[in-house]
């Protein structure tokens, strides 16, 4: 692994070994042998170990041994024979011993659960077949879900089966049961009641789930002087600790973006960030479907420092660093005159101050409903500053409420954290449980938590994978995966979800509730019945078990939103924000910012041994499998930085070496960092790539920090990007055009070169089969509403048995996506305009791919989709080569994952490709054609709506409409008539099935003449 | 000398001559004589010998046409065959007959057909491989690859007679003559001695 | 000179020629026979179960249907196999203690399925939904043949996309009533031509041809 | 004799005078009876063997892992593999043309070149029908491309320019080997009448098939021989031509061009010319064969490489005019960036290989350089390679798409397998060499014949 950072390495803790060595030098005889005892239960030996012989990579090596030959020689000898072979191997039918109802091998099933992301809810479908989970959709009752899911969701499913799973229980390394730590929990159990469980200490990570909840609390209770503390690396605490600055209270925001028709986004991702995504991005969406008539739409500014997703779908768009937001949210204060507590010197230039004057003009336009969306990464202040403004503006009650927090616990747990560590320094820490989050590996680095852990006499950890933490724990506990247990859990109104389990246990892990409930002395309660304990009696309706039944069946627990409450405004609040203000540190314009944020698809590291979200390009960057350092073309030039240079980067002394991606569009003078890379532990598919943002994290300033600094170091290898071209010049690919131009003339407000000149066909009447057909389908996508959140990447994924190729593969251009998101940016690098273009095949009526296939492995269906037939295909890539898109893929080497553990997770309907053969994407050809027969047995026509690609079902906006073309009533008809609705590269007469929605931006009045100062 | 070889029947005279001229001039010779039974052989091809020995043009070109023909409307049924009637399906939407993008192949194999039939039509004709033949008993008949130019006249010309046909030979001045016999199981490989020259 | 070749030599170098010719032609016969024979095609020899269940004594003589065992036919892609429960519906009252039982009592003690072996086995590449066919006229017998008579299972037919496409293209030939699906002893009326296309404008049958009817 | 010079003024002659059947047949001849082997062709041999292991070990990789060895990606799809093949099926295109079309143009000095021609022909062929198999994801069932009866109902597309491909080259192959052997009996039976080993003169008359060269075996031997020449011409023709429509089929901007057939055509036969020179020279000289391989040779296929270099040098004008005047973006673009995209360098060196270089060849004092004549011949064989590297992997690189756009970073794979394919080639020639007459024995004797009664006439003008 060439792409493995040095900082892996460097940053290791002294070499164990020289220590070793040290230590045993001087003992003899008896000593000795008890010192290697010592050292074999020395946590840092076993890491050791686990650096020093790490698994190989997933990434197959090129040079060949003297093995591998003789392998390669059997295996083309085998290939020549292959040839004539036409008998297969004997197959088995296993029936069950005793089928359970309702079970009908051949049909998938559907059961409501959830999935949490950051303790927070997101209701999920989870497809089965025969018992066995292996794709997931949204709950359409699940207020955080709307029907459709986000990436993660769909990734979880893989999670569920990767075979690195942790699968045993450990005690110093060493395999053990189940049973040897209850016993020897409970050993300690009376030494723990006398006294009162002081040293006892539990780290868990974010929790909603009210069960969960009770049961620590009644811990608690046990053991009156324990204490509980709380970690989520990439949780915000801006929204609560701002209210408890402007209310006084501990609420939480609830941000309603369906009501307003202005935001104002101060460093705030909504549309593609956390567990409220959906909605939010699902709202802001619903306001700006345009179709012929309609004449408004909503409007917004977005100010932030990376070039986030929602920075792209703004419509008024501020890059600004860091330091100076505070400062735009108090201009912005003094504009809508509110007293914001802060100096009149904020630093921003003439024109910033333009930007935001239109911005405020704009907000008091809308007052009421008009929204202020401050990022839960910005500071408390900024926080309690916007909860003022929004109220100046009336806009409490529509566009944002306060909720009583549906996370429990601390409102702050980065403090509690470091409480937890000074008291592990203070000696105060006996025995610590931790309930997953890895904290060794993502507790900020001032806290230098692995090597204080060693000071704890007993440390649990449980976890679902055997990582850095685990490395540190003398009793290791294997975890139960969210679809494996019963659990329950709140989103992020508050509203609750039983979790029910799809699968056993596939490594006999314990989930939350059945640890909590040994560690409060009850071992061996199931886990249903610790879940049901909890909610009899809390569920309305008078049949318990009907009540029960209900809440399993939706997903969801009628009407359990926690209600909006409105406590006013603390009267104190402009002191206590002038206090804030006046501990913000000063930004020097030469002084370098960092920014630290959880990455757009591992998130905090806990996905990183997630092929499907490794591979998934990070919207704006298109980078895959690593992290990097964005910079500004700016800063770049500044620093005479291009791609490719690895860079140390130094912040307070701490340092990590990281590669630079400039990113057009990113804020100068600051640069941003992805957490979650630079594993070392927990699987062959996480470690080894990226660097570890965690390792220069400090408590003081988790999400930004002033005086990082870059030096150059070297050139590395390059970064394995999906897309390298973001330009597309003339050439007519994601198209978009402004409001006002749509309402004058919506035929022709984005000019499309090709439209002068008539199509001519040399073969009009083409191959004349398939007359009046009753299905044909196609597919209508809707620029303006694709956020660039990429759920539908991964959902195709996961539908079709998509391999994963691996970093070096991705270098090579051979990652297997049938759907891609393609990134376009118009206008100057420091302010461009980026749209959003899913790619995947246009199922061509006139397919270029097709007549050039020798042995039609690839032709047209009666249902006017252009199919591909694997078994016929002898590898020409003639097609691919043919195809102006460029969507086709083809199978360079063996790609599919023959792991058993894995291969439960295939879809049993998509055949899994062999090497040496192209694929693309089917519309989901296997939905078509259940829906087809099971149309055909009931003796109906095949419905609008019946048919749901997986990209489509996904889709969080509703951007994918797909259906039958010969159905005037299908909305995907309705669609394609738009008057805004093109089909890329039409001139070549390729007749595509799929148009898009030319994309509609409403930028503020004015703004075109008011150019940027640079 | 033909006392005491009676049980071995001639085949016929071969003469070897230096040069192709002579060979020639000893053909047009013979062929006055009325002998029909009449053979040259070279190293090369020499044009000025075959109407010296009054050959009809060969016919192997028309046999080269029809093949070639044949070929090409065998090549064109295949491909109509396969796309347009046997299994049609619809691929980028051209037609079913499109015959523009038939017409390659049709090309390759009528070449195909026509070249194959005019090498092997060549060698059949030429009743070709014969391996063995009472020539190549003939001493020297080796040069007829290198540098010897020979004519034969078979025995079973009606106007072979001995020894007329060999005084005949004898006067063009040949650089050897040869009676060449038919060989038997018995006496398989027999030769004379050629003549030694006047 | 010497002749180099005795004479027999122009006989043996055209007769080799032409063997030739005429061997690489036979090889290529009898290669394809041999790929259409029973042997690589697995049709007409009966499989070797773990149980020697009998399909003759099941459905002919104690008259079962088959939907007892192969439940899903109509409503699923997979017919159905019997679960280890449902043999034991009727065994655990009758032959509770025929050795030749042994194996489904063990599976419902051990809880592990009876590893049946596939007899009709598609390529993983090709989907087959038997319940279309079974709602569209297609019965039992034309593709499995006469299973009651069957004392051990066997494949009567070859499953080559030839002869899936056989029935694909002209449907009419094949295609019978409803209601004679699951009838084994059910022939072919005379008139079949007629039938057939009656039936296949009731049942709205369609002669699907395209690839992506069956391979995805 | 000084008349002779004087009726040809300008040319160098065919043959150097007085020439002997018999000396000349020794002379050939001995080139393969000489015993032991001289060490140039020890030498060429084992370079030849060596790349053979080679193309043996990449091949194996190849069938084990897949075509992933090489750098091939989307969209660079097709890129050493399909260059060499056109590369290779070129080079073939020089032989059918000096032994047919200049056949039926009556240009004799052919005569003493043909066979190495047609010899390089089949071989070169041999490896350009390799690489259609060998680049294929699943070379296991590349019987798929074949039409034959199978129980899938399933023929070829024929509509698809690689089935045409297929079909044209097979059918190359086929009729290059015939016309090779036909054109070689009547020398095999020289050779069996000239060898002394008894082992030999027997394996030599099984291949001649007991010619002995009757006037009427001549007759039909020289028919059947026109009209494989006849045959082979327009065949050649519509090979490349074929080879030119796999890219002029598609849409792909850079390959869409209704010049490709014509003007593949010239450049296959310019490398082919300079593949003739690259192996006519060194063996020449080292079989001393100056009396048979004259000056006239040298010059003729000098000209003719200038000639067909001017028709390619046309054929790129024309590209970059076609694009511009297009009007396509695409097309344009495709062309800007060819001239000035990541692969300039080999677009310029293409141009300086294959249109400049042999410019060079108008001037006598080159042509007469034969080390220099030597090198350029290398140099245009590469020029020739960069061209059809830029037309492939240059125009795939940069497509409609542009978020897709990738460069081309081949493994050493690729190279492995492009090297062990000239092993195949430089195996084969090396053994024809050794093994059959590597000048056309009769028909050089007929052109001597020709000369002896051109001579005699002149003499009785003398007299």
């Amino acid at each position: 692994m060439t792409d493995a950072p040095q900082s892996a390495h460097q940053t290791a803790t002294d070499d164990p070994v020289e220590a070793l060595r040290k230590r045993l030098g001087r003992l003899r005889g008896r000593e000795l042998w008890h010192a290697i005892e010592e050292l074999a239960e020395s946590p840092a030996l076993h890491r050791w170990f686990e650096e020093t012989f790490p698994r190989h990579s997933a990434a197959m090596a090129e040079a060949v041994n003297r093995r591998q030959f003789i392998q390669l020689a059997a295996a083309s000898l085998a290939l020549a024979g292959l040839g004539g072979c036409t008998s297969q191997p004997r197959e088995h039918i296993l029936p069950y011993v005793n089928q359970p109802e309702m079970v009908v091998p051949g049909h998938p099933r559907q059961y409501a659960t959830a999935l949490t992301l950051g303790g927070l809810a997101r209701g999920a479908l989870v497809e089965t077949h025969t018992e066995r989970p292996t794709k997931i959709e949204g709950n359409p009752l699940h207020p955080a879900s709307l029907g459709a899911t986000d990436l993660f969701m769909q990734a979880d499913v893989l999670s569920l089966y990767d075979p690195e799973r942790a699968t045993s229980y450990l005690r110093g390394g060493v395999l053990s049961s189940p049973d040897a730590f209850i016993s020897d929990y409970l050993r300690e159990w009376d030494a723990l009641r006398a006294n009162g469980g002081a040293g006892l200490r539990l780290l868990t990570g974010a929790i909603s789930s009210p069960t969960l909840t009770t049961q620590i609390q009644r811990w608690l209770d046990i053991f009156p002087a324990a204490r509980w503390h709380w970690h989520e690396p990439a949780h915000g605490t801006g929204g609560r600790l701002g209210a408890q600055l402007a209310f006084g209270r501990d609420l939480q925001p609830v941000f309603h973006t369906d009501a307003a028709e202005v935001i104002v986004a101060l460093d705030a991702d909504f549309l593609t960030h956390g567990p409220a995504m959906i909605p939010q991005a699902r709202g802001f969406i619903d306001r700006r479907r345009m179709r012929a008539g309609t004449t408004t739409m909503n409007r917004l500014h977005a100010i932030e420092s990376n070039y986030t997703a929602t920075g792209a779908m703004a419509d008024e768009r501020l890059p600004l660093r860091p330091a100076r937001i505070p400062a735009a949210a108090r201009y912005l204060a003094d504009r809508l005159g509110v007293a914001s507590g802060g100096g009149d010197d904020d630093g921003l230039t003439p024109f910033q101050r333009r930007w935001l004057d239109r911005a405020a003009a704009d907000l008091r336009a809308h007052a009421g409903r008009s929204l202020l969306l401050a990022g839960e990464y910005q500071p408390a202040a900024v926080h309690a500053l916007a909860y003022a403004i929004n109220q100046q503006l009336g806009n409490f009650g529509t566009t944002i409420t306060m909720i009583p927090p549906p996370l429990t616990g601390t409102p702050d747990p980065h403090a509690s954290l470091a409480e937890l560590a000074e008291a592990i320094d203070a000696g105060e820490v006996d025995t610590l449980i931790m309930l997953g989050g890895n904290p060794v590996y993502s507790a900020p680095a001032d806290l230098d938590l692995g090597n204080r852990l060693l000071k704890v006499r007993q440390r649990v950890y449980w976890s679902l994978y055997h990582d850095e933490t685990a490395s540190y724990a003398n009793w290791f506990l294997p975890a139960a995966h969210e679809l494996e247990g019963w659990s329950d859990a709140r989103a992020f109104d508050g509203s609750a979800t039983i979790v029910q389990p799809l699968i056993a246990p596939l490594y006999n892990g314990w989930t939350p509730h059945e640890l909590l409930a040994i560690l409060a002395g009850e071992p061996r309660v199931p886990g249903q019945e610790l879940i049901r304990r909890h909610w009899s009696g809390r569920l309305d309706g008078e049949d318990p078990e009907e009540a029960w039944r209900r809440a399993l069946h939706d997903g969801i627990i009628a009407n359990s939103a926690s209600h909006p409450e409105m406590p006013p405004m603390a009267t104190d609040l402009p002191r206590r924000l002038f206090e804030a203000w006046a501990r913000e540190q000063p930004a020097a314009p030469e002084t370098l910012e960092i920014i630290f944020r959880p990455d757009p698809t591992i998130w905090d590291g806990r996905y990183a041994n997630n092929g499907w979200l490794q591979e998934c390009p990070k919207p704006m960057t298109r980078l895959t499998w690593s992290n990097a350092a964005l910079i500004a073309p700016a800063t770049a030039d500044r620093l005479g930085l291009a791609n490719r240079d690895i860079v140390e980067l130094e912040l307070d002394g701490r340092v990590v070496e990281a590669p630079i991606w400039v990113l057009a569009g990113h804020a100068p003078d600051c640069v941003t960092v992805h957490l979650g890379y630079g594993r070392r532990l927990g699987g062959r598919v996480g470690a080894g790539h990226g660097f570890s943002a965690y390792e220069i994290r400090a408590t003081s300033n988790l999400w930004q920090a002033i005086g990082a600094r870059l030096r150059r170091i070297k050139t590395g290898p390059p970064l394995a990007a999906a897309q390298y071209q973001i330009q597309q010049g003339e050439r007519e690919f994601a198209l978009q055009g402004n409001l006002e131009n749509f309402r004058d003339d919506p035929e022709h407000f984005i000019h499309l070169h090709h439209a002068e000149e008539p199509v001519t066909d040399l073969y009009p009447e083409g191959a004349g089969l398939f007359k009046n057909e009753p299905l044909s389908w196609g597919m209508s996508i809707d620029l303006t509403a694709c956020v660039g959140c990429n759920a539908c990447v991964v959902a195709c994924v996961a539908e079709n048995n998509v391999p994963v190729v691996g970093e070096r593969e991705v270098v090579r251009g051979r990652e297997m996506h049938w759907l891609r998101i393609d990134h376009y940016i118009e206008g100057p690098a420091d302010h461009p305009a980026t749209i959003f273009q899913p790619m995947l095949c246009q199922h061509c009526e006139k397919a270029p791919c097709e007549y050039v296939c020798p042995v039609k492995a690839t032709v047209h269906d009666e249902m006017g989709l252009n199919v591909m037939v694997y078994n016929r295909c002898i590898g020409t890539r003639y097609c691919s080569n043919n195809c102006p898109y460029k969507v086709r893929r083809f199978n360079f080497l063996s790609y599919a994952n023959e792991n058993e553990t894995r291969a439960l997770q295939y879809n049993p309907d998509v055949t899994v490709r062999m090497r040496g053969v192209m694929e693309k994407c089917t519309f989901c050809i296997q939905r078509i054609s259940r829906a087809r027969i099971d149309a055909k047995n009931e003796g109906r026509p095949v419905r609008d709506g019946e048919v749901t690609t997986a990209c489509q079902s996904a889709c969080p906006t509703r951007a994918i409409e797909f259906g039958n073309l010969n159905d005037p009533e299908s909305r995907v008809v309705a669609l394609k008539q738009e008057p805004h609705a093109y089909g890329v590269l039409e001139e070549l007469n390729t007749f595509p099935r799929i148009s898009y929605l030319a994309r509609v931006r409403n930028p503020a009045p004015a703004a075109e003449e008011d150019v940027s100062p640079s | 000398m033909e006392q005491g070889l009676d049980n071995v029947r001639s085949w016929g005279l071969l003469a070897e001559f230096a040069e192709p001229e002579q060979l020639i001039a000893a053909v047009r010779r013979v062929r006055a004589e009325g002998y029909t039974q009449v053979e040259a052989y070279s190293p090369f091809s020499i044009v000025e010998v075959e109407p010296a020995l009054g050959l009809p043009p060969t016919r192997l070109r028309y046999a080269v046409a029809a093949a070639g023909f044949a070929g090409a409307g065998l090549g064109y049924f295949m491909q109509w065959f396969a796309l347009v009637y046997q299994y049609p399906l619809n691929i980028g939407d051209k037609p079913l007959h499109s015959w523009p993008a038939f017409l390659p192949i049709t090309f390759e194999v009528g070449i195909l057909f026509a070249a194959l039939t005019a090498a092997f039509g060549m060698l059949a004709r030429n009743g070709l491989p014969r391996v063995h033949h009472p020539l190549f008993a003939a001493p020297h008949f080796e040069r007829a690859t290198i540098d010897g130019f020979f004519l034969s006249i078979e025995a079973n010309d009606p106007r072979y007679k001995m020894p007329d046909t060999r005084t005949l030979l004898e006067s063009l001045g040949p650089r050897s003559l040869t009676l060449v016999r038919e060989e038997f199981e018995d006496v398989a490989h027999a030769t004379v001695a050629p003549e030694p020259r006047p | 000179m010497a002749q180099l070749f005795h004479r027999s030599a122009n006989s043996v170098f055209r007769l080799t020629l032409l063997g030739l010719v005429l061997l690489v032609m036979l090889a290529g016969l009898a290669w394809s026979q041999w790929l259409q024979s029973d042997y690589i095609m697995g049709t007409n020899y009966p499989i070797i179960q773990p149980i020697p269940f009998s399909h003759q004594h099941h459905v002919l003589d104690d008259g079962l249907d088959c939907r007892y065992c192969h439940a899903t036919v109509e409503i699923s892609s997979f017919a159905g196999m019997p679960s280890t429960h449902v043999c034991m519906t009727c065994h655990s009252q009758i032959w509770t203690d025929s050795p030749m039982l042994a194996p489904v009592r063990e599976s419902l003690l051990t809880r592990r399925p009876i590893p049946w072996v596939r007899v009709h086995d598609l390529p993983d590449f090709t989907y087959f939904d038997h319940s279309v066919h079974v709602n569209k006229g297609i019965g039992c017998s034309t593709c499995h043949g006469r299973v009651d008579m069957m004392p051990l299972i066997w494949k009567t037919e070859t499953l080559t996309m030839r002869w899936c496409l056989d029935c694909h293209t002209q449907p009419e030939l094949f295609v019978r009533p409803r209601e004679e699906i699951f009838n084994m002893e059910y022939v072919q009326p005379a008139d079949q031509l007629e039938l057939g296309t009656r039936l296949v404008r009731e049942y709205g049958i369609r002669s699907l041809t395209q690839c992506s009817t069956c391979h995805r | 004799m000084k008349k002779l010079r004087q009726e040809h003024p300008a040319l160098p002659p065919v043959l150097e005078p007085n020439q002997d059947y018999g000396r000349l047949v020794d002379q050939v001849s001995g080139v393969i009876l000489r015993q032991p082997a001289p060490r140039f062709w020890w030498g060429g041999f084992l370079l030849g063997l060596s790349l053979l292991m080679i193309f043996m070990l990449s091949t194996l990789l190849l069938f084990g892992r897949g075509v992933g060895i090489w750098g091939l990606q989307v969209p660079v799809a097709w890129a050493f593999d399909i260059t060499n093949f056109v590369w290779w099926v070129g080079i073939g295109h020089a032989g059918t043309l000096i032994s047919a079309i200049l056949l039926l143009v009556k240009q004799d000095w052919r005569n003493s070149i043909n066979r190495l021609a047609e010899a390089m022909t089949v071989f070169a062929v041999t490896c350009a029908g390799l690489f259609p198999i060998l680049h294929l994801g699943r070379p296991q069932v590349a019987y798929f491309i074949l039409p034959y009866p199978n129980t899938m109902e399933l023929w070829p597309q024929f509509r698809s320019p690689l089935v045409w491909d297929v079909f044209a080259v097979t059918t190359y192959f086929t009729v290059s080997l015939v016309f090779w052997y036909v054109g070689m009996i009547p020398d095999l039976a020289t050779m069996r009448d000239r060898s002394r080993n008894r082992l030999a003169r027997r394996l030599y008359g099984v291949a001649a098939l007991g010619w002995r060269g009757a006037a009427r075996h001549w007759q039909r031997y020289r028919t059947a021989y026109l009209v494989l020449a006849a045959l082979a011409t327009p065949l050649v023709v519509s090979v490349h031509s074929i080879v030119g429509l796999d890219f002029a089929v598609s849409v792909v901007p850079g390959w869409h061009a209704t010049i490709f057939p014509p003007y593949f055509v010239a450049g296959a036969i310019l490398s082919g010319m300079a593949m003739v020179l690259t192996l006519a020279i060194p063996l020449r000289a080292a079989y001393g064969l100056h009396n048979m391989i004259t000056a006239r040779h040298i010059d003729f296929m000098c000209y003719l490489a200038i000639a067909t270099s001017l028709l390619v040098g046309y054929g790129y004008f024309s590209e970059a005019f076609f694009a511009w005047y297009s009007g396509s973006g695409y097309e344009r673009f495709m062309m800007a960036d060819r001239i000035m995209g990541d692969y300039a360098w080999a677009y310029w060196g293409l141009i300086l290989f294959n249109v400049l270089a042999p410019q060079t060849f108008w001037l006598a004092g080159v042509r007469r350089a034969l080390p220099l004549v030597w090198v350029i011949s290398l140099v245009i064989n590469v020029g020739m390679w960069l061209e059809r590297f830029v037309i492939i992997a240059g125009s795939l690189s940069r497509g409609y798409t542009p978020s897709i756009w990738l460069n081309f970073r081949p493994t050493i794979w690729d190279f492995a397998t492009m090297l062990g394919s000239m092993g195949i080639f430089i195996t084969g020639m090396f053994l024809f060499i050794r093994l059959l007459p590597l000048v056309t024995i009769h028909e050089v004797s007929e052109l001597v014949h020709h000369q002896k009664q051109l001579e005699g006439r002149l003499g009785e003008v003398a007299r």
